[in-house]
Formats: structure tokens, C-alpha cells, sequence
């Protein structure tokens, strides 16, 4: 279907999940399956005060960019996009967002995935929690890089 | 050259930037100079298996050749998502 | 973390898409991950006039209750969602929508791809094509129950 | 007993549903005394292997048995999503 649309947001002001999912890839005839990913801040243990989330300007739109594009190299892809926040978060709010249309559902779930494997441990962000007991930075998890391996 | 750290890396060294007058070939050469430096560079450079490297902005290793580049970033291993 | 809010609904009225993505598990600080799938009327040749969406009603909401149920019984679910019309749709309309929230994104990711194979095969609709040169039953694919067994 | 039909089985019999009285003790023998009636009808059935059959609104096999069964549907494989 020839090259997907890709858009990169790299931005520190909430974005507006139900406008974005509403728009994206609205309306195309072509496309009969799209597949949105959203990350939350968690507070697991009710003691979160605020994510700080550190960000590489320049590299960071370029990896985003360079993720989105391996990922239409390997599905045939109609539209991607990938909308990512750095700076203070509250518990509860939305970190980032991914989402993917394709002719079928396979392609769309496939590709989805794997921006969020790649993402994941390969574009450069870095999140802090800070909490009641102190601040501390979230380490990469080992399953985090093994997920890599399967693409 | 630039040399830029994030997350605890920066917090080790205490500065997220600085310029490096340096003639190292590699990135590893590079780490060698500023362990040298003062113990808030040996600190962060003490596990290499816990950093990352890139290089003019891609990800590298760290026998990366240095000729030409402009910017050297040291971090953690990514967390996005 | 005990039983996740399930909600159904069968309509043949369209669904706010970027609403209904909007309040999925909105503000909840226990889950990481939410995935949503929509599913859009294609018109692959350009000759599709409508899609015309048979179903069983009774038995429709009861097999999206159980799919959504037997999900939540393999993976640690905070919030199912599946929406589904039926009646007549044009090319470029919404058909159907599953989200799926969960604390982190293996398991939001699963279920989501879960609930559509088991929606695709097991979930009483029937989509009539009506074109240029007539009108035919869309026929089911041997690879959908396939994917069935992946399970 | 409501007997029901969708998509191309109902548009080859020629009606939604019906209410049929029968002694049939399995899906299977309902179909038999469907298949007899007239030849829409044994046009509708003549594949089983392309039919589904829902007893009480449940998935069912067609040995499955109608003993206290208010409600059976015939209908092709589904195309939901």
C-alpha cells in the first residue's frame, strides 16, 4: 500500500487520547483494522508522588522515527503513530501512545507490538518515580531487552 | 566535542552537558579520559554493562570510532513506554 | 486483581470511538497498559455500496460476555470492553472495538488479540457485501479458525 | 420448539424463524426431518460441513441432544470483528 503516514509527537503537555484514537486514520477505505497502545503512570504501591520522565531532544524523534519506519518495513502499514510526553506526570496519567492501521488485523496487532518492544529499550527516556520513602530511577527489566529478540 | 549525560549518569557526574577537548579515537578511550578526571566520573563509569552510548545521536558501542563526531551521550539503559 | 469491569454492548447505532477510548480505564493508577482494536468496513475494489451486519440477538451478548469472561480467566484483566454493531455500515464506518486494560502491556496486548480471533469465529454476526455486481455473504477464512488454535 | 436461521440459510429457506414441533431426539435427526420437507430446505442443509448450529443460544455439535430445548439456530460459520 505503498508508504505509511507517520507522525511523531514528542511533547511535554498531556495529549488528548480520545481526539487522537478518534482521527487516527479516520475515514480510509483501505484500512480495515487499526490497533491503539496507551501507557499509563502506575502507582503500584499508593505511594507515588510524581513520574519525572528524562529525554534525549534531537535523538529522540529521530529514534521514534526510526522505529516507526523499521516497523513499515516489515508490515504493510497505512498509518502510524507514536505520541510520546517527557517532564512531571501525575499516577493515572498517560505517558504515551502508539497506534497502528493496516488492511488486516494481524499486521496492525504485529506492528503495535513491536514499536512497543522497541520503544521500550531503545528510545531514549528514562523515568524516575518519586515517592514518600525518596526518588529513585526505574531500571530496564532483562524481559524488557528479551522482547527484542523476537522480531 | 559535546559530551551530554542523562538520568543517573548526569546526576553522578552533576552537569547534563559539557564540551570535551579530547583525542581519543574510540568511545572507550573517551570513558578512559574522564574516569581519570575526578571520582564523580570514576563513579559513573565504574560498570560499563550498566551504561548505553550514542554516538551523534545513534546508538553505539563503545569502540565506536570518535573521527568526525560532534556528540557523545552516556545513559542508563532505556525505559520509555 | 480480582474481577475486571466487563461492559458489552451490541447496537446498531455508530459508537463514539474517541469517547469510548477516552473513559476506558481512564484514571486508573493500577493499570499500565490499556490496547484497543478497532475494526473498520474496507472496500478493498472501491465498489462496495454497504456492508449489511447480521446477528443473534440474545445469543450475541451472551458470546461476547463469555469471550470476555474466558479472557479475564487467562489474563489478569483490569477492564474488558467490547462494543459490536450490526445493520447496515458504510465503507470507512467503525464495525466493532475491544480495549483491554491490564497493569502492564504482555497481557493488555493478548487479550486484546484473544477477544478478536474468538470474536471473528465465535461471536454470532454475518457480513453481507452488497456491490456494483451484487451482493454475497463475506465468507470465513480458514486461517480465522486457525488462529483459534493458538489459544 | 423456535427454530432459527441466519444469513444464507435463512435467505435459502426463506424466513427467520419458525415454530416446529418434533420428536427428534438430536440436532441431527431435526435436520433429517427438515431436509425432508421441501427442497429449499434440503437445499439449505445439503452441507453440514457449512453449517453451525447454536442449541439454547449455545455453540452445540449436531449430535447434540434436544431434550428440553426451546430454541435451535442454524447458520453458517460466523465473520464477526
Amino acid at each position: 500500500m505503498g508508504a505509511p503516514r507517520i507522525r511523531i509527537v514528542v511533547q511535554q503537555a498531556p495529549f488528548d487520547f480520545g481526539a487522537e484514537a478518534d482521527r487516527f486514520a479516520a475515514g480510509r477505505t483501505d484500512l480495515g483494522a487499526v490497533v491503539t497502545f496507551t501507557g499509563v503512570v502506575r502507582d503500584a504501591d499508593g505511594d507515588l508522588q510524581r513520574m519525572e520522565i528524562e529525554h534525549y531532544p534531537g535523538m529522540t524523534e529521530k529514534a521514534l522515527e526510526a522505529i516507526a519506519q523499521e516497523a513499515a518495513t516489515r508490515w504493510s502499514l497505512g498509518e502510524v503513530l507514536v505520541i510520546h510526553r517527557h517532564g512531571p506526570l501525575q499516577a493515572g496519567e498517560r505517558i504515551m501512545m502508539v497506534a497502528t492501521a493496516a488492511r488486516h488485523r494481524k499486521a496492525a496487532f504485529e506492528a503495535a507490538d513491536f514499536l512497543m518492544d522497541y520503544l521500550k529499550s531503545r528510545a531514549p527516556f528514562w523515568k524516575k518515580e518519586h515517592g514518600a520513602d525518596g526518588a529513585g530511577w526505574v531500571a530496564a527489566r532483562d524481559e524488557d531487552e528479551a522482547a527484542l529478540r523476537r522480531w | 566535542m559535546e559530551v551530554l549525560y542523562f538520568a543517573w549518569v548526569r546526576e553522578r557526574i552533576g552537569l547534563p552537558k559539557e564540551r570535551v577537548e579530547t583525542g581519543a579515537a574510540t568511545v572507550a578511550e573517551l570513558v578512559e579520559e574522564l574516569r581519570a578526571r575526578e571520582d564523580r566520573y570514576a563513579m559513573a563509569f565504574s560498570d560499563l554493562g550498566a551504561l548505553r552510548v550514542a554516538v551523534d545521536q545513534e546508538l553505539a558501542d563503545f569502540d565506536a570510532p570518535l573521527d568526525g563526531v560532534r556528540e557523545v551521550a552516556f545513559f542508563p539503559p532505556m525505559t520509555g513506554g
